[in-house]
C-alpha cells in the first residue's frame, strides 16, 4: 500500500505540475491513525499529504460533481467503487468523461473498526472498471461474495417480521439525508423530498415518513445502485440500508438479467428499457 | 396496532386504470350492467405507464387497504410501449413492497383490455375478497402510526 | 380561492334510480372549494348545458365537476360547452357515476356513498387543475410519398390532383414497382402494364409531383405538419436534366447482364432503362457492372451520347425538404425461396421458377415475348405444377401468415397456361383456396372448368428424373401420396416486407410487427394511420394484399393526407408533458421511455457557484408528444409532468377520501 | 485418434461386413475404436415405439457408460438407428428429464459425450488426408449414388444435421477413391426397412423409387453407411425386380467397404464376398484398372 501511496503522490504531483488537472481528489490523514478522510489537492507541492492505506473508506467519486463545470479536469483516486460511481454519474448525464482524470487503484479492501469494512467484503470490483492509468498490478477479485445472504434471510421471514424489522429500523432515522447526499446514484439536481409544491411526502421525521423516504429512495436507485455501501456506512443511526438496496439489485438481476450497474458509461438502466419477453405475472 | 373484527369490514381499494383499455373495460362492465363490489375507486390515467410507483406508497399511507394497477395487455398499449415499462416498474415495486412487509395481495397489477368487461368484474371481485380476508391495512398507514 | 361548481346528472333514471343525486349534491355543497352544487336531468342536453352556463355566470364559477356518465362519452361535449363560457375548458373533471357506479351497484345507500366519494376525488383533482390552452402548429402543405409502386403512384396522384405538392421517392431507377412486372391482373385479366403505365406517365408529367427516382430517404426529423426529410440521390451517372432518352447508349453498350426486371430470365445492358416504358424514360448506369466504372475500360456510352449526358464522376447527393405529411408505400419483395426450400432443389433446377418469373415468361413484352418456355431448354412445357403457400402459412419453414394474393394469381397462372398451351396439364397444390373478393370465386371456378387439377396438399419434394420434374406430395383429401411428372414448376412464393422498409419506417417513428409489416395505428378503425401522427401507410408495406386493396388503401391514405393538408394550422392537445428545467438533471430517463421520441436534450444557460454554465435538460416537442405520461412516472425528481394529469393532481385524488 | 465405440447389435450379425471393413480402414489409417464395456441395446424400433422411457433409458445407459469408462472421447456409432437413439438420449440428458432418467438407469449422466457417425469421423480433415494417403486403387468405373438414409438427418431437431435434403459428406469420401458420385433425389428418403416384414406392400414402392432414381441418374452402384438400409437395399433388390418386372442391377456397398477395397483389401477381408446382390463383378472390373503410384 505504501507503494501505491508513493505512486499516487508522484502522479498527482506530476498531473498538477503539468497543469493537466486543477485538483486531485484522494485521501488525507486525520488525527486518528485508524481514519482517513477525503483530501482535495490543488497545488502540486501538497501532494505529499495524500495517503493511501487500509482506512480510506470514503468513496470519492461524487465530489467530482463540484468540478463538472470547471474548465479543467479533476484528478481522482479511482478504485472499483469510485470507477463504477463515475460510470453512474456519466450514464446519468451528470458528468462528462473528459472532465475527470482517473488514477486507477487496485484495492485490497478497507478496514472499519479494525475489521474488514462491510462495504468491501461483498465487493466484486476491487479493480477499477474504468481509468486513465492504473497504479500497480491488478488484484484478484473476490469470487461470488455472498452479497444477497442477508437479503435472503429477511425474504424468508414472514411479512409481519419484515414489516416490524423495517419499522424498527426507520424509527431510528433522523432524516439527515446523509445517505442521499453521499450516494453516487442519488445525483438529482433537486431531490423529490424537497419538492414541497408537489408534496410527494411529508418532511416530519416519524417512522412512517421515514420509511416512505427509505423505500422511495431505494426504488429510485434500485436499478442503478453500484453497491458502494456508502449510504449504510455513513448512516449515523446504523440503518442497514444496503439490505434494501441489495434486495432491488437482486430482483433486477433475477427479473431483467441486468447483473450489475455502473460497469459502463453508456449503460441504460433496467427501468429505462424493456424486453417484450419480460416475466409476465400480471395476466 | 388495533385489532379489528373483519366481518363487517369493507375494504377501500384504489385502482389506477389506463384510459384506453381498463377504464374502457370498466365502462363496458357498466354498459353490460355487470355487478361488482362498491369498494373500488378508480383513478383514470392516460396510460398505465403514467403510474408512478410512489402513488402506491401514498395510497397505503393515506389509508387504502389495497391498490390495483391496470393497463392494456402487453403489445396492445395505445402508446405502443407504455405498459412494457409499467411491467418492469411494478415487477420490481411489488417485490419491494413485499420486502417492506406489505402483504402481497394488497398490491396487484392486471392487464385488462377494453373488451374484457368480465375480466374487470372478476378481478374486482377477487381482489376485494382477498383484501377483505386480510382485514384492514395498518401497515405504512398514517392514521395508525403515531410516533 | 377556487370557486368550483358541482353538477350531478340524473341521466334520466340511469343514475337517479340507484343514486340519491340530491344527497350527492347536498354533500358536495359542503366540500371545501365548492360554491355551488346542483342536479340536472340530462347534463349533456342543450337545457342541461344552458343551466350549467347560467350557473357559471350566477356564481362566478371558475371550475367544474360534472358527475355523470363516463368522461369517455361527454368530456369533449362539456369542454366544448366551457369554450363558450369564461371557464377554461380544461378546468373540468368528470366523475363517472354511471358506468362505474349506478350501473354496477344495486345497494342505493352504498352507491350514493361511492358517488359522493367519486365527486370528492374529482373535486380534489379539479382544485389543482390549471387552465390549459391548445396551441397551433402551421402545416407545410406538401406530402412525401415513399415508394413508387402502384400504392405510391395512386396516393401521389390523388394528393396532387387534390391540389397539393407531392414528392415521390423511389429507390429503383423507375416507377412501377411490382405491378408493372405482372402480365395480367386477376380476375378481369386486363393487362397490368396497360393499366399501370398510364398512371406512371401521369405521375411523370404531373405539375405538382416531383419524382425522385434512384433516391432513398436517409433521415426524418420534426413532427406532423413539419417533417424535415433528407433524401439521398444515388448516383445515376447520367444527367437526367439533359438526357432525352434516345437510347443510343443502351444500344451500343457491350456489357450484357441478367435483367432484374425480367427476374433473371432476360437480359439488359450495363447502361439501361429498367423496362421500355420506364418513368423517367431515361437510362442509368449499373455501377457494379459497368466496365468503365469498375475497370476504367470502354466508355462507349459517353462517346455515342449526342448530348454529353454521361458523367462517370457522378456522386451521391443529399437534399433536405419540409413536408406536412408522409406516406409509407414501401411495398414487398418475394421470399428467397431457395434458402428455405432445399427439398424443392433450392434453386438448382432451372425449371422450378417463382410466380413472378412466370409473369415475365407469359408477358408479351417479356424475354420470351409471351411464349411460355422452359428456362432450361426453351421447350414449351406440356405440363405445369403450381405450388401455393411456398413460404406462407408455414412457420416451420418461413412465415406463418397468408400472402393473400397467391390463391388468385395461381388460378390466373393455371388459366394462362391452359389458354396458351393447347392440351397443357396443370396441377395446383394448395392448402386452402381463399377467394374473398369481387368475382374472385367465379374466376377460380372458371379455372377449374378450364381443366386445372387442384390437389389439396403440400409438395414435399421436387426432383429431376429423365428430364422431367417430379413433384411428390400428398393428396390430403384421399390420404394418399401423389407424384406428378411435369415440365415446369411454378412456386407461388410468399410476400415479405421490402428490404430496409423497416429501417425507413423507423426513421419516421413507425414500428413493424414480428414479420416486418409496418404497424397501423388501429387494425380496424385507423388502418392507414400510424402511431406517428402525420405518417400514413398503404399497400403491401402494411401487409400482403392484392392490387384492388392496395389501390383502395392508397386512396384512403391520400384522403387522410388531403384532410390534414387542407388545414392551415393544427390544433395540438395541451395535455402533454412539460419540463421544469430548474430541477431537471438531464438524466435522460424520460427520453428513454418516451414512445414517440418527443423528448430530446438541450443545453440551457445556468448559474453554478456564481459561474455561468451550460446545463443539459430535457425538452418536450409539443408536436410529437402524445400525452401518455410515461416520462412523468419515470422522473425521479418529478420535474417532467403531464399537464392535465400532474403528479400533484393525482396525489390529491389519492388523498381525497382521507382528509 | 481415439473414439469410444458403440457397435450395436448389427455389427456382429447382419452388418458383419460393415464391422470387417471398418476395422480394415481404421487399421490402415490408424484410428482406434475402443469398445464400451457392458454395452446394451440402443433401444431402436422395438424399444422406443413401446415406451418413451425405455427408448431413452436404454441408449442413455450406454452414454453413461461411455462417460464413465472413456471420458472425453467422442462416441463412434456406425449404425444409423443406434446413432439416432443416442442423439435422442443426448438431448434428454440436456433437458429437464435428465434427473428422472439418471434415476431410472441408476447411474449419473452428464450428456458430455459427443455422438459421431462414421461419416463424421472420416470427414475430419486429418482423417480424410490419411484416407487419401492409404488409397492405392482408383475405382474410376464406379458411378455411385450415395444413399444416406433417413436417420442421419432426420429429425433435424434431434440430429442437428445441417444439410437435410442434399448432404455431401459421404459423396466427398466416396470421391476419394476415384469413383464418381451422381446427383440424385433420394439420398435421404426412407427405404422402408422398418416395415418390410409387416407391410411389404407399402415398403416395396419405397425401395423401387430409390433404385429407379439412382439408375435414372446414371448410377451403377449404391453406397450406404447404415446396416438397416444395407440389408434392405441389398437383400430385397431381387424381390423388387420381380414385383415390378424390372432388372435393376445395383450392387450396394458400405462406405467402409468401398474405402477398404480402394485401400487394397480383398473381398473376404472387407466382406464384399457375402453380399446378397452380386457385388464382386463390378469391383473385379475395377480391379483391372491400373494401380496408382
Amino acid at each position: 500500500m505504501t507503494d501505491i501511496q508513493n505512486i499516487l503522490r508522484e502522479r498527482a504531483h506530476a498531473l498538477l505540475d503539468e497543469g493537466k488537472i486543477a485538483c486531485f481528489i484522494g485521501w488525507g490523514a486525520t488525527r486518528f491513525n485508524e481514519r482517513a478522510m477525503p483530501k482535495f489537492i490543488f497545488k502540486a507541492e501538497e501532494s505529499s499529504s495524500l495517503v493511501y492505506n487500509e482506512h480510506c473508506l470514503n468513496t470519492l467519486a461524487k465530489y467530482t460533481l463540484d468540478f463538472q463545470y470547471g474548465a479543467e479536469k479533476v484528478g481522482l483516486a479511482t478504485r472499483g467503487c469510485e470507477a463504477r460511481a463515475i460510470n453512474r454519474l456519466i450514464a446519468d448525464g451528470r458528468l462528462s468523461r473528459d472532465k475527470v482524470y482517473l488514477l486507477g487503484i487496485p484495492c485490497q479492501g478497507m478496514l472499519e473498526h479494525g475489521k474488514p469494512a462491510d462495504k468491501c467484503v461483498f465487493c466484486r470490483h476491487r479493480n477499477p472498471v474504468v481509468y486513465d492509468e492504473l497504479l500497480g498490478e491488478k488484484t484478484i477479485e473476490l469470487q461470488n461474495p455472498p452479497r444477497f445472504e442477508s437479503v435472503l434471510e429477511l425474504e424468508n421471514k414472514s411479512d409481519t417480521e419484515r414489516y416490524d424489522f423495517w419499522q424498527k429500523q426507520f424509527a431510528k432515522c433522523i432524516r439527515c439525508y446523509a445517505c442521499r447526499n453521499v450516494c453516487p446514484a442519488c445525483n438529482c439536481l433537486e431531490c423529490y423530498t424537497e419538492q414541497y409544491r408537489t408534496g410527494w411526502q411529508g418532511k416530519q421525521a416519524n417512522t412512517l415518513e421515514n420509511s416512505v423516504f427509505g423505500f422511495t429512495r431505494a426504488y429510485h436507485i434500485g436499478d442503478r445502485c453500484i453497491e458502494c455501501g456508502e449510504c449504510e456506512r455513513i448512516c449515523p443511526m446504523e440503518i442497514p440500508l444496503m439490505k434494501v438496496n441489495r434486495k432491488l439489485v437482486k430482483d433486477v438481476e433475477e427479473l431483467f438479467g441486468v447483473e450489475e450497474s455502473g460497469l459502463s458509461e453508456d449503460e441504460i438502466h433496467a427501468l429505462g428499457s424493456y424486453n417484450k419477453e419480460d416475466l409476465e405475472e400480471f395476466m | 396496532m388495533a385489532i379489528t373484527d373483519n366481518t363487517n369490514f369493507e375494504p377501500k381499494i384504489l385502482a389506477f386504470c389506463c384510459n384506453w383499455c381498463t377504464y374502457t373495460g370498466a365502462d363496458l362492465a357498466g354498459l353490460n350492467r355487470m355487478k361488482y363490489p362498491d369498494n373500488i375507486r378508480i383513478i383514470r390515467l392516460p396510460c398505465s405507464g403514467r403510474v408512478n410507483p410512489q402513488f402506491i406508497l401514498r395510497a397505503f399511507q393515506k389509508g387504502y387497504d389495497g391498490v390495483l394497477v391496470c393497463g392494456c395487455h402487453p403489445g396492445d398499449c395505445h402508446y405502443t410501449s407504455g405498459n412494457y415499462f409499467t411491467r418492469r416498474r411494478f415487477l420490481l415495486m411489488k417485490r419491494l413492497l413485499e420486502f417492506a412487509g406489505i402483504e402481497r395481495e394488497r398490491f396487484q397489477a392486471r392487464w385488462i383490455s377494453g373488451s374484457e368487461a368480465g375480466k374487470f368484474r372478476d378481478t374486482i371481485l377477487k381482489v376485494t375478497e382477498e383484501i377483505r380476508a386480510l382485514g384492514p391495512n395498518h401497515r405504512m398507514k398514517e392514521a395508525d402510526i403515531y410516533d | 380561492m377556487a370557486r368550483a361548481g358541482v353538477f350531478i346528472c340524473h341521466c334520466g333514471s340511469n343514475i337517479a334510480s340507484v343514486i340519491d343525486v340530491e344527497q350527492v349534491a347536498k354533500s358536495a355543497e359542503q366540500m371545501t372549494g365548492v360554491v355551488y352544487a346542483a342536479t340536472n336531468k340530462y347534463a349533456c342536453s342543450i337545457s342541461g348545458q344552458e343551466m350549467m352556463k347560467q350557473a357559471i355566470i350566477d356564481h362566478q364559477l371558475d371550475r367544474l365537476v360534472i358527475a355523470s356518465c363516463t368522461p369517455r362519452m361527454h368530456e369533449t361535449t362539456f369542454r366544448k360547452m366551457l369554450g363558450k363560457t369564461s371557464v377554461n375548458p380544461y378546468m373540468l373533471e368528470v366523475a363517472n357515476i354511471r358506468e362505474q357506479c349506478s350501473w354496477v351497484h344495486t345497494d342505493k345507500e352504498k352507491a350514493t356513498a361511492k358517488a359522493i366519494d367519486l365527486v370528492r376525488m374529482s373535486l380534489a383533482k379539479v382544485l389543482k387543475n390549471q387552465p390549459l390552452f391548445t396551441s397551433s402548429i402551421p402545416v407545410c402543405k406538401k406530402c412525401l410519398v415513399i415508394g413508387g409502386g402502384i400504392a405510391g403512384i395512386q396516393a401521389a396522384l390523388d394528393i396532387a390532383d387534390g391540389g397539393y405538392e407531392v414528392t415521390l421517392v423511389e429507390r429503383e431507377p423507375s416507377l412501377g414497382g411490382k405491378m408493372v412486372m405482372l402480365d395480367k391482373t386477376f380476375p378481369t385479366l386486363d393487362c397490368s402494364a396497360c393499366i399501370s403505365t398510364p398512371k406512371m406517365a401521369e405521375v411523370g408529367a404531373h405539375p405538382r409531383i416531383k419524382l425522385m427516382s434512384s433516391c432513398e430517404v436517409s433521415a426524418v426529423s420534426g413532427y406532423i405538419g413539419n417533417f424535415e426529410v433528407t433524401i439521398k440521390q444515388n448516383p445515376r451517372y447520367v444527367d437526367h436534366d439533359i438526357c432525352t432518352g434516345c437510347g443510343l447508349c443502351e444500344e451500343k453498350c457491350p456489357t450484357k447482364l441478367k435483367s432484374s426486371f425480367d427476374q433473371g430470365l432476360g437480359q439488359r445492358k450495363a447502361i439501361y432503362k429498367l423496362f421500355p416504358q420506364a418513368v423517367p424514360a431515361k437510362p442509368v448506369i449499373d455501377a457494379q457492372h459497368c466496365t468503365k466504372l469498375t475497370k476504367d475500360k470502354c466508355g462507349v456510352c459517353a462517346k455515342v451520347c449526342p448530348l454529353g449526358c454521361i458523367n462517370f464522376a457522378d456522386q451521391e447527393s443529399y437534399t433536405t425538404d419540409t413536408f406536412g405529411a408522409i406516406i409509407l408505400a414501401t411495398g414487398y419483395q418475394l421470399i428467397d425461396w431457395g434458402s428455405h426450400y432445399p427439398e424443392y432443389g433450392g434453386g438448382a433446377y432451372a425449371d422450378v421458377i417463382s410466380g413472378l418469373q412466370f409473369e415475365r415468361l407469359v408477358n408479351a413484352s417479356g424475354p420470351t415475348e409471351g411464349k411460355i418456355k422452359r428456362p432450361s431448354d426453351g421447350a414449351q412445357p406440356k405440363s405445369v405444377a403450381i405450388i401455393k403457400c411456398v413460404g406462407s402459412r408455414d412457420v416451420a419453414k418461413a412465415h406463418g401468415y397468408c400472402s393473400r394474393a397467391c390463391c388468385m394469381y395461381a388460378a390466373k397462372h393455371a388459366h394462362q397456361t391452359i389458354e396458351k398451351i393447347a392440351g397443357a396439364q396443370v396441377y395446383i397444390f394448395y392448402i386452402d383456396v381463399r377467394t374473398p373478393g369481387k368475382a374472385y370465386e367465379e374466376f377460380y371456378d372458371r379455372t377449374r372448368e378450364d381443366g386445372a387439377v387442384y390437389i389439396r396438399g403440400r409438395v414435399s419434394k421436387i426432383y429431376e428424373e429423365n428430364g422431367k420434374l417430379i413433384c411428390k406430395g400428398e393428396d390430403t383429401l384421399i390420404g394418399k401420396q401423389v407424384t406428378v411428372e411435369v415440365d415446369l414448376v411454378v412456386l407461388e412464393t410468399a410476400m415479405e416486407p421490402a428490404a430496409n422498409s423497416g429501417q425507413t419506417a423507423a426513421l419516421a417513428g413507425v414500428s413493424a410487427d414480428k414479420d416486418g409489416w409496418l404497424t397501423e395505428a388501429h387494425p380496424k378503425l385507423r388502418p392507414v394511420e400510424t402511431q406517428s401522427a402525420g405518417v400514413f401507410l398503404c399497400g403491401t408495406a402494411q401487409g400482403p394484399k392484392d392490387i384492388p386493396d392496395t389501390v383502395a388503401q392508397a386512396s384512403a391514405a391520400a384522403a387522410k393526407v388531403l384532410g390534414l393538408l387542407a388545414k392551415d394550422e393544427l390544433e395540438t392537445s395541451p395535455m402533454i408533458s412539460a419540463v421544469d428545467t430548474s430541477k431537471c438533471s438531464g438524466c435522460r430517463f424520460c427520453e428513454q421511455v418516451c414512445p414517440v421520441k418527443a423528448i430530446s436534450m438541450i443545453d440551457i444557460p445556468s448559474i453554478y457557484n456564481g459561474q455561468k454554465v451550460k446545463r443539459t435538460v430535457a425538452q418536450v416537442n409539443s408536436g410529437l408528444c402524445s400525452g401518455c405520461g410515461a416520462c412523468s412516472a419515470a422522473c425521479r425528481t418529478g420535474c417532467i409532468d403531464l399537464l392535465g394529469f400532474t403528479n400533484k393532481q393525482i396525489l390529491e385524488e389519492v388523498d381525497a377520501l382521507w382528509q | 485418434m481415439k473414439y469410444s465405440y458403440f457397435p450395436g447389435c448389427s455389427m456382429e450379425a447382419t452388418g458383419i461386413e460393415y464391422a470387417k471393413s471398418l476395422n480394415y480402414v481404421n487399421r490402415a489409417i490408424g484410428l482406434d475404436f475402443i469398445e464400451i464395456e457392458d454395452w446394451n441395446c440402443c433401444g431402436a424400433t422395438a424399444g422406443h415405439t413401446k415406451s418413451h422411457e425405455l427408448g431413452i433409458a436404454l441408449p442413455l445407459r450406454n452414454l453413461a457408460l461411455a462417460e464413465q469408462q472413456l471420458p472425453g472421447l467422442a462416441m463412434a456409432v456406425p449404425c444409423a438407428s443406434c446413432y439416432s437413439r443416442m442423439k435422442y438420449a443426448l438431448q434428454a440428458a440436456h433437458s429437464e428429464e435428465r434427473e428422472k432418467f439418471s434415476r431410472l438407469i441408476d447411474m449419473p449422466v452428464e450428456g458430455s459425450v459427443e455422438i459421431v457417425s462414421i461419416m463424421d469421423i472420416y470427414s475430419v480433415e486429418k482423417t480424410k488426408t490419411a484416407i487419401s494417403a492409404a488409397i492405392t486403387k482408383r475405382l474410376s468405373n464406379l458411378k455411385i449414388a450415395c444413399y444416406y438414409g433417413c436417420l442421419y438427418s432426420r429429425p433435424p431437431k434431434i440430429t442437428m444435421a445441417h444439410n437435410i435434403e442434399n448432404p455431401q459428406n459421404m459423396d466427398e469420401l466416396v470421391r476419394l477413391t476415384g469413383a464418381t458420385t451422381v446427383d440424385w433425389a433420394y439420398k435421404t428418403e426412407c427405404c422402408g426397412a422398418g416395415h418390410h416384414v409387416d407391410i411389404p406392400q407399402e415398403s416395396k414402392p419405397l425401395l423401387y423409387r430409390i433404385y429407379k432414381n439412382a439408375r435414372a441418374n446414371g448410377a451403377n452402384a449404391l453406397v450406404t453407411a447404415c446396416p438397416m438400409c444395407m440389408l434392405n437395399l441389398d437383400m430385397r433388390q431381387g424381390a423388387v425386380n420381380k414385383a415390378y418386372d424390372e432388372n435393376f442391377d445395383l450392387p450396394v456397398y458400405y462406405l467402409s467397404e468401398i474405402l477398404a477395397i480402394a485401400m487394397g483389401a480383398t473381398f473376404k477381408e472387407c466382406g464384399v464376398a457375402s453380399h446378397f446382390h452380386p457385388a464382386k463383378k463390378l469391383l473385379q472390373k475395377e480391379n483391372e484398372t491400373k494401380e496408382v503410384v
